[in-house]
This record gives C-alpha cells, structure tokens and sequence, in this order.
C-alpha cells in the first residue's frame, strides 16, 4: 500500500507493520532532505501530490513488486507539505524471506515512486530564491515571453 | 467544440493563476489540450517530459479527450 | 562501526546516529529470526560470536564500504545470545547523499558480514532436534567415528 | 617441538568439550594444527570451508605457526 501525508513519517512504527515470522530479511529506504542540491544551499522542500492518482500508480507498482519478487510484504509512504532539512519525504519498507528480493523489491519501488507518481518538488533556498525540481524548462517560455 | 476541464498542478498551476479552468476546444487529443493551453502553463517542456491524465486516469499525449473530460496536466514529477 | 552485543537491537535509535544534513538517501537492513529455515520449523537462535575478531574484521568491512562508494555513514551491530522467532539479529545502516550508493553499500557490508564474521549460528526447531546452520559436515566424522 | 593454545569455537567447541587446550605438536602451519587435531573437534569439513586466526588475526590454513602462538579454528560461519 502507498500512503500520501501531510504528517510526519515514523519509520520505526511503520516498519512493525511488515514483521511476519516467515520474513528474514527486512529493506527499508528512506529519502531525507538534505542540504544541498545542484550546487545550491537548499533551507526547505515543499512536496506537492495529486494524492487520488498517487496512491493508484503507487498501488501498482507494490503490485509489480510483489509479482516479480514473490512473498514479500511491501509499504511506502510519501510526504507532503513543507519539510525541513532532514525531515523524511519518502519511506519504503519490504520483508521477505530472503534478503535479495527484499533489496531489489525496495529498490525498484522507490525508483518507480521518483519517476512514475505525480509528486513535486519545490526547493526553497537559502540565497531566497526557489524552484520546482526536474523543471528547469517549465518556465522557459514564461522568461522569454511572458 | 467540446468542453474540457483542465487541471493544473504544481509549476504549471502557479503560471495559470489557477488549478482548474473551462476549456472550449476542438483539441482531439490530450496532446492538443497541452498545446491549446500553453499559453496559460507557460512550459516549453516536451510533451515526454510531463504527464497526463483523464479522469483519473493516467494515460497518454495520444488519448482522444471527449466533450465533458477534465484533462490533468502534470508537469515533469519529482517524488522522493 | 561495527558492534557485537547481546542487547535488543534497536533500528530506530541506531539510524539517527546516521542523520547528516548532506545526506540525502538512508538504507537500512535487518535479518530477523524466521520460523522455516532448510524445510524445518525453527522456534529459536543461537548466535555465538568471537567478538574481538568480528569487530575488528567489521571494521574492514565497513572501511571497505567507504571506499568503495565515500561520503556514507555505516554503521552494523550484531545480536549474539538466543533469539526468538521475530527478533533482530543483525542491522546495517547507511547514510548517504544519493541512494544508489546507499543501496550498495548497504548490501555489500551485509553480504560481507554473513560470509567474513567470526559468528556461528545455531538453530532450535520445534521438534527438539537442534543444528550448527552451515555446518553439516562438521559432525560427519563424530557420526561416523565418535 | 612447539607448544600451541588452540582455541575452539561454536560447534568445535561443543565437539571437543573445552573451548582452548594445549598442545605439543610438530604442525608448521595452521592447517596442520586443524588436522592435528581433528579427532578433537571431530569434523570432516574441507579446510577452505572454515576460518583460521593466529594471535587474534586472521590468517590462512598456510600460515606458519610458532612456538607460544594460540590457533583460533573456526568452523563454517554464519552471521546475519
């Protein structure tokens, strides 16, 4: 399942969620914000989501982990809102019996989440200015036109 | 002419002022609708680089848009 | 660092140990104690360590980790005594700016310590018999001879 | 003549009966202190499935042994 939140992330009580006595291996991810990003002294993020389609394309790709790699339990929640340097915006946790699907099950869903669901990032930074990630051309006609 | 509704988001949604519009157009496509309210997002991004959704439901640039859609136009995502 | 120690192993309190502001990427792993293991039903683990030459092989280990793939926090600790079905037995933590490096780096020092450790497990199955897991030829000529 | 402390560990251990003895040996490697004393720890594993430490180090089944060095045999591991 695939959860999107405006509160924060508990990885500790998130991860009792996947305990199973058939489980010997737990993976957990998680994404922090941190400091810096492409050369610039990054003070906060603002994580918007288009929380109905995040959650449906986030469903999805749990499934197509849970069908490649079989026997695992799977969970990921996405944050919301304004975060601080250091907060956690992104967390993934997978049990299994074996420790090699429960790496490659937590890697493929949080490279899937980054691509795939309709999350933004905007970056707010310490020089005052700010903008939204992976967006550089958004504005391009703006600046030239408008 | 059909009528469209048209969502913005994120960076797309700060250039148009507004998250949701009324849009009358012969846009076949969802592609179209993208081109048709370029003015409004301001993107010069390729279509490859942003998504769509209609009615919920992810989808294509190709996908026909009929008379009542809403038509979601997402700039380029950075989750995580 | 690596730690040998007959405490409950705590994920939450270890992975802030890890928190850095130019880290953007945490993963972590932990092997727990499951109830199946080579066809039989297992009730509890034994693990014994020599924990001079653990830690200081871990250290290796983890140095090795760092120089493969730098600017990452790792730590390890490893659960010794008898552990029931469920509990933590070893936890690998690493921080890093991006979260390939995370992944690799916290796979390579797990798939190091199973395999270079001086730390032996023993397993108690629910029909009373118990085994030395990797050790089935050890026995063979006490069977045989003895 | 040289006298060994070997050390015994986890089911070498429990084979042998006591976790470190004394021995008078001829061994020159730490391989020949494993066969010296395989009727002790009783196993039939192949040498390159388990460990060896001369003096708290890591070492291989070639390495020499001296006189007063102690011999740490470890059977095959199984961490994590």
């Amino acid at each position: 399942m695939l959860v999107v939140t405006p509160d924060t992330i508990d990885p500790d009580a998130l991860r009792r969620r996947l305990f199973d006595n058939a489980a010997g291996a737990y993976c957990g991810f998680e994404g922090w914000v941190r400091n810096r990003n492409d050369g610039q002294d990054v003070l906060r993020l603002e994580y918007e989501a288009y929380a109905p389609l995040a959650v449906s394309e986030g469903e999805k790709i749990i499934v197509e982990a849970a069908t490649k790699y079989p026997h695992l339990h799977a969970h990921c929640v996405h944050r919301t809102g304004m975060l601080e340097v250091g907060d956690c915006a992104v967390w993934v946790g997978v049990s299994s019996p074996h420790r090699d699907e429960a790496f490659l099950a937590c890697r493929y869903i949080i490279d899937e989440v980054k691509v795939r669901l309709p999350i933004w990032k905007k970056e707010y930074y310490v020089d005052g200015d700010s903008g939204w990630v992976n967006c550089e051309r958004c504005t391009a006609h703006a600046h030239t036109v408008g | 002419m059909k009528t469209i509704t048209v969502r913005y988001f994120a960076m797309f949604r700060e250039r148009a002022g507004v998250s949701s519009e009324s849009l009358r157009t012969d846009a076949a496509t969802a592609g179209d609708v993208f081109r048709a309210t370029r003015a409004r997002h301001g993107s010069s991004e390729p279509l490859a680089h942003c998504k769509v959704a209609i009615n919920d439901e992810m989808t294509d640039w190709d996908a026909p848009v009929s008379d009542g859609d809403t038509v979601l136009l997402f700039p380029p995502v950075a989750g995580g």
